[in-house]
C-alpha cells in the first residue's frame, strides 16, 4: 500500500462520525452497523428535524431520542451531473443527485446510485444504500446514505 | 422611527477580472483600489474612516487570515473601523450594509468597501474541494454535490410547473454574453449564440455550459459617506434607498418544498422595497445574481419584474432587456463578468453607480435610469440581500 | 450629532472551553447558544431579528464556508440581517459592533452573536499553518515567525526599556490561572504558583509555557437589543457605553518604531472612553487581550490604568486584581480560558454581563462593579478594539 | 525520491515568486540571482515602503521603481524562539528571530540565522543571507531574506 497522504482537517468534506469526533455519532453508528437511516426527535416537543440535532431548534430542548426514518422515499426533483463533481468522481459521471422526500414529511439531499440519467424522474421511488466514503483521520470507515431506485 | 440618515455612494472602481495567476490577492486590491480612488480625485485614502473587506477564501487561497489591515495597508488608508465580511455570495453587498450602519449610527462619515476574489487556484483538486465549502459539511459535501447540481434541481421544477424551457434559460446567458462584450473588465467579452449555447455540453441537467457563471479572480471598491460629506465630494451622489436580506433556512433539504418558491429572495426584496418606499415597478435597472440561468428567471419572478411562473414569457417578450421594462445585467452578470465571491455584490454596484451617472459608456441604459438594484444570493434561493439605489434626481 | 440610541446586553452564555475533540462546530454552537437562552428565558430564539457569527477558522477547520446561516438553523433563528465577520482576535468585539450599528441604525432590534472555534485540529502541523495564517502570507508567514515570536520582541524591549522583569510578567499569568480556577468554564482550572510559571520551559524568550494563552475549542453568546425591548427581557440590562477599534498598520515592519508604543490599543481606547464619556478612572473591571503576559501589561499602560511604563510596578503593587484598582481578567483572561478566536471577546463580554449584574458566583467583583472594559487585540498592538459597558444604574 | 506531496495552496506558506504568479516578482529575482535585497521607490513622490508595493501608499501612484536596500542592518529587537514554530524547524530550535533595521529607516522581520540565543542582543550588526525555503507548485526554486551575524 502506498505511503498514506498526511490528513489535515481542511481538506476532508466527509463528516466526522465517531463518538470521539461528533455528538451526533450515533447517526453513523445506525447507517453503519444497522444499515439504518435515523434522525432525532425532541423529547419536550416532538419535532423531528432533518438533519439530527442535539439542540431542539423549536423549543431548546437539549433531550432528544433516535427515531427511525423510513427506508424508501420518492424523488423531489433531480440533476444528472456531467461535471462540477470531485476528481475521483468525474470517472463516474454522469452521476444522479435528488432531493428524496420522506412520507414523514422530511427532505434530504443524496445521490441516486444505480440510475442512468434517462431513467431518473420527479417521483420515482427510491430505496437506501449505505456507501462507503473516504475513511477519517484514524483510517476508520466512514459511510453515507445514498439511495437507489427501489429493487434494482 | 425618525428617517435614518442617508448614505451615498460617491466612488467604485473595479479591475479586470479572469485568471489572473500572475497576481496575488495584494495585486487585485492595488488595482481595483486604484481604480475606485481615480474615479474621484477629490476622495482621498486619507479620508477613509472605515475600510471593511469582504472575501470569502482568503484563509484558504492566500492563505491569509484577517484580510482587512491587509487590505489598508495596501491601499494606504488608516481607519478606525475595520474587518472582513463573509456571507458566501451575499459578501459585498453585506459589507456595504455594514458601512451604511456605521455611517447611520454615527461611528463614521466616510467608509471604503473592498471585495474581491483570488480563487482560481493551480490544483483543480482543490478548486472543487473550495466550491464544495459552500455547502454543508456534515450533511451535503460528503455527498459530492456542488453547486451546479444543487441548483440544476430548480431548474427543472420550474420546467415541470410552469413549462419553462432550456431554450429561455439559455436565452438569459446570451443577453448576458451580449452585455458583457460591451465590458472591457469582464471575464467573457465574445458575445454568445443561442445556438452555440444550446449546442454546448451539459453540466448538470438541464445546464449546460454557457447557463453556469465561472469563478473569476477579480475585485471591486466602493466608497459610501454620510450625506454631509456626499455633496464635497461629488455633485452626482447615487444614494442608497433600501437594503434588505431574506432567510428562510440553511440546509437544502429545508428549503421551502417548492423548490422554484425562492422565498429567501422574495423576502430581501419586499424588505428593500419598502425601506425604499417603492415597488419593483420603479426598478429601471437591475444586477441579479444568475450564478445559473434559472437563479436569474427565478429571480425576475420573487422581484416583482413580472408573475410567478411567466419568467419565461418574460425572457421571450425581451422584457428583461435594453429596451424592456428592467435592464438586467447590463455589465453581464455573474454569467458574463464571473463570480469573485467577495467581489460580485460591490461590482454589481459599481455597475449601477455608472449606469445611475449616466457614466456607463457603450452599455449605457437609456434613458438615463434612476432606480437600480442590485441582488445576490446564497443558498438555493434561501438566503438573499438585496439593495436599491436611486440617483440624485430621486431624491429631489 | 444626537445622542445616539442605546443598544443593551440582554442575555449572554458560553459553553466549556478546551480540548473537543469529541464536539463539531454545530456541537459547540449548540452549547453555548443553548445556555444564552438559558440565562434569560423571556428572550426567545423566535425574537431574534439578526444573527451574526464570528469564526476565524471555519473554512479550514469545518471545513466551512457561510457559517452564518449554519449557526442560524442550528438555533432555531430566522434572521434577516446575518453573515459571518472576521477580525482575527478582535472578531467578536466587531461581530458585537456590526449588531450595534444594525440596532442603532434601525435595521433590527433584537441581534445574537455568535462567537467560537473549532480550532484543535488533529494533525500538529496543520495547526502550525493555522496559526502562522495570523502573520502576513508574502512578508512574514515564509520565514516560520508565529505569534509567540513576534510578541515576544515587545516583551524583550519593555524590560530594556523600563526595567520590566520576567518575574513581573509571571505575575500576570498566576493572577489570571488563580482567576480561572473559580471559572467553570475555563480551559485550566488548577491555578498556578509563581514559582511553577518562572520554572516552566521557554517558548520564545523571554516568554515561558505560562505567559503564553493556548487556542481552545469553544463558542460563546450574547443578545443585543435595543432601549425600547430592553426593559421586555430584563430589569438589569447591561449598556453598551463606547465603542472603539484602532489601528496603525499591518505587517510588523512597520509597527511604531518603539515596539513597547502601542499606538492601536491606545487609540481604541480613547475612542471608547470618549463616546462613553469616562475616563480610565472610571473603570471598575477589565477583560483585557492577554495574548502573552506582556501584551497585558502594556496593555495596562495605553488603556491608561497606569502611567507609561509602570505595568510592571502597577502588577508588584497588585493595583490589577481583586482590591486594587482595576479587577484585571476576572474570568481568567486568555491566559486562563484559553483563546477560541472568534469568541473570545463574546466570552469577555459574559463575564461583564455577569459582574455588572452581580450573578459572577464566587469570582464576584464586590463592590458590584459598574463599567467594565473588553478589549481584544490583533497585531502586536497595532489593531485593537475596545468596547466598554455600564450596569443599569449608570444609566440614570 | 518519494511520490512528492499534491500542492495544495492552502498549505502554502511561503510568497509565490515568479512572473507568472506575482506582479512583485522582481523582489525574488533579485534576491534569488543576485543576492540583492531591493524594494520599491515611488516614481511620484518618492515614498520607498517596506515591504514592496505596486501602488504608492501614500500617493496611490503606480509608477515605480526597484531600489536597492542595505544588505546590513541592526537588530532592533528579538527572541530565541524554541517551540511555536514549524515542524520542520523543532529540530533546529532555538532559532533567533529579530525586526531588523536599516539605514534607510525602515525594518523588516527575519530570523538571524547562524546566532544562539545567547549570543544574539539590541543593536546587533546583521547581515544578509539567502535561504532557501520550499519550492513552488511547479517545483521552482524559492528563497527568503534571511540575517546573520556580520562577518560571520
Ligand atoms: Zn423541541
Ligand atoms: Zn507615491
Amino acid at each position: 500500500m502506498a505511503e498514506q497522504m498526511e490528513y489535515y482537517t481542511a481538506m476532508d468534506l466527509v463528516a466526522q462520525q465517531y463518538e470521539d469526533t461528533t455528538k451526533l455519532y450515533q447517526f453513523y453508528t445506525s447507517l453503519r452497523e444497522e444499515h439504518k437511516l435515523v434522525t432525532t426527535k425532541c423529547k419536550d416537543c416532538g419535532h423531528v428535524p432533518w438533519p439530527p440535532r442535539t439542540l431542539c431548534p423549536e423549543c431548546l430542548s437539549t433531550d432528544y431520542e433516535w427515531v427511525d426514518m423510513p427506508s424508501t422515499g420518492t424523488i423531489a426533483s433531480w440533476t444528472a451531473a456531467y461535471a462540477g463533481m470531485p476528481p475521483e468522481l468525474a470517472a463516474r459521471a454522469p452521476m444522479v443527485y435528488a432531493l428524496v422526500d420522506f412520507e414523514n414529511g422530511l427532505r434530504m439531499p443524496t445521490a441516486i446510485l444505480e440510475c442512468a440519467p434517462n431513467e431518473a424522474k420527479t417521483g420515482m421511488e427510491v430505496e437506501l444504500v449505505v456507501g462507503d466514503v473516504q475513511p477519517d483521520q484514524q483510517g476508520r470507515r466512514r459511510v453515507a446514505p445514498y439511495f437507489k431506485p427501489v429493487g434494482r | 422611527m425618525s428617517k435614518p440618515k442617508r448614505v451615498a455612494i460617491v466612488a467604485a472602481g473595479i479591475n479586470k477580472w479572469g485568471m489572473r495567476p500572475d497576481a496575488t490577492f495584494r495585486d487585485i486590491i492595488s488595482e481595483a483600489g486604484k481604480a475606485c480612488f481615480d474615479s474621484n480625485p477629490k476622495v482621498s485614502n486619507k479620508d477613509i474612516e472605515g475600510l471593511v473587506t469582504s472575501g470569502v477564501y482568503p484563509q484558504r487561497s492566500g492563505p491569509q487570515c484577517h484580510p482587512s489591515p491587509v487590505a489598508c495597508e495596501v491601499l494606504g488608508v488608516k481607519p478606525r473601523l475595520f474587518q472582513n465580511t463573509d456571507c458566501q455570495c451575499q459578501s459585498g453587498a453585506v459589507n456595504m450594509r455594514i458601512i451604511w450602519s456605521a455611517i447611520v449610527s454615527g461611528l463614521i462619515d466616510v467608509g471604503m468597501a473592498v471585495g474581491w476574489e483570488r480563487i482560481l487556484v493551480p490544483n483543480h483538486g482543490e478548486r472543487y474541494i473550495n466550491a464544495a465549502l459552500a455547502c454543508d459539511h456534515d450533511w451535503e459535501q460528503g455527498f459530492g454535490m456542488t453547486p451546479p447540481a444543487l441548483f440544476a434541481m430548480p431548474a427543472l421544477s420550474h420546467m415541470e410547473k410552469y413549462g419553462t424551457t432550456e431554450e429561455q434559460y439559455a436565452k438569459i446567458a446570451v443577453k448576458n454574453h451580449t452585455h458583457s462584450a460591451k465590458n472591457p473588465n469582464a471575464h467573457f467579452q465574445k458575445g454568445l449564440t443561442l445556438e452555440k449555447a444550446l449546442g454546448a455540453r451539459t453540466v448538470a441537467t438541464p445546464y449546460r455550459l454557457f447557463d453556469c457563471c465561472v469563478n473569476t479572480d477579480g475585485a471591486a471598491c466602493a466608497i459610501l459617506c454620510s450625506e454631509e460629506k456626499a455633496y464635497e465630494y461629488t455633485d452626482n451622489p447615487i444614494w442608497v434607498m433600501g437594503l434588505g436580506q431574506g432567510y428562510t433556512n440553511w440546509t437544502i433539504g429545508n428549503n421551502p418544498k417548492d423548490l422554484t418558491d425562492w422565498q429567501g429572495v422574495r423576502m430581501s426584496g419586499e424588505l428593500a422595497y419598502k425601506m425604499a418606499g417603492i415597488t419593483p415597478k420603479d426598478i429601471d435597472i437591475a444586477e441579479l445574481h444568475d450564478c445559473f440561468t434559472a437563479s436569474e428567471l427565478i429571480e425576475y419572478e420573487e422581484l416583482g419584474f413580472c408573475p410567478k411562473g411567466e419568467g419565461g414569457r418574460w425572457v421571450d417578450d425581451g422584457g428583461n432587456d435594453y429596451g424592456g421594462d428592467v435592464v438586467t445585467q447590463p455589465r453581464g452578470g455573474l454569467i458574463g463578468c464571473g463570480h469573485p465571491f467577495g467581489g460580485t455584490s460591490i461590482a454589481q454596484t459599481h455597475e449601477i453607480y455608472l449606469q445611475l451617472r449616466g457614466e456607463a459608456g457603450e452599455r449605457q441604459v437609456e434613458p438615463r435610469p434612476n432606480i437600480g438594484l442590485a441582488q445576490t444570493m446564497s443558498g438555493v434561493g434561501t438566503q438573499s440581500m438585496v439593495t436599491i439605489y436611486g440617483s440624485d434626481d430621486t431624491q429631489h
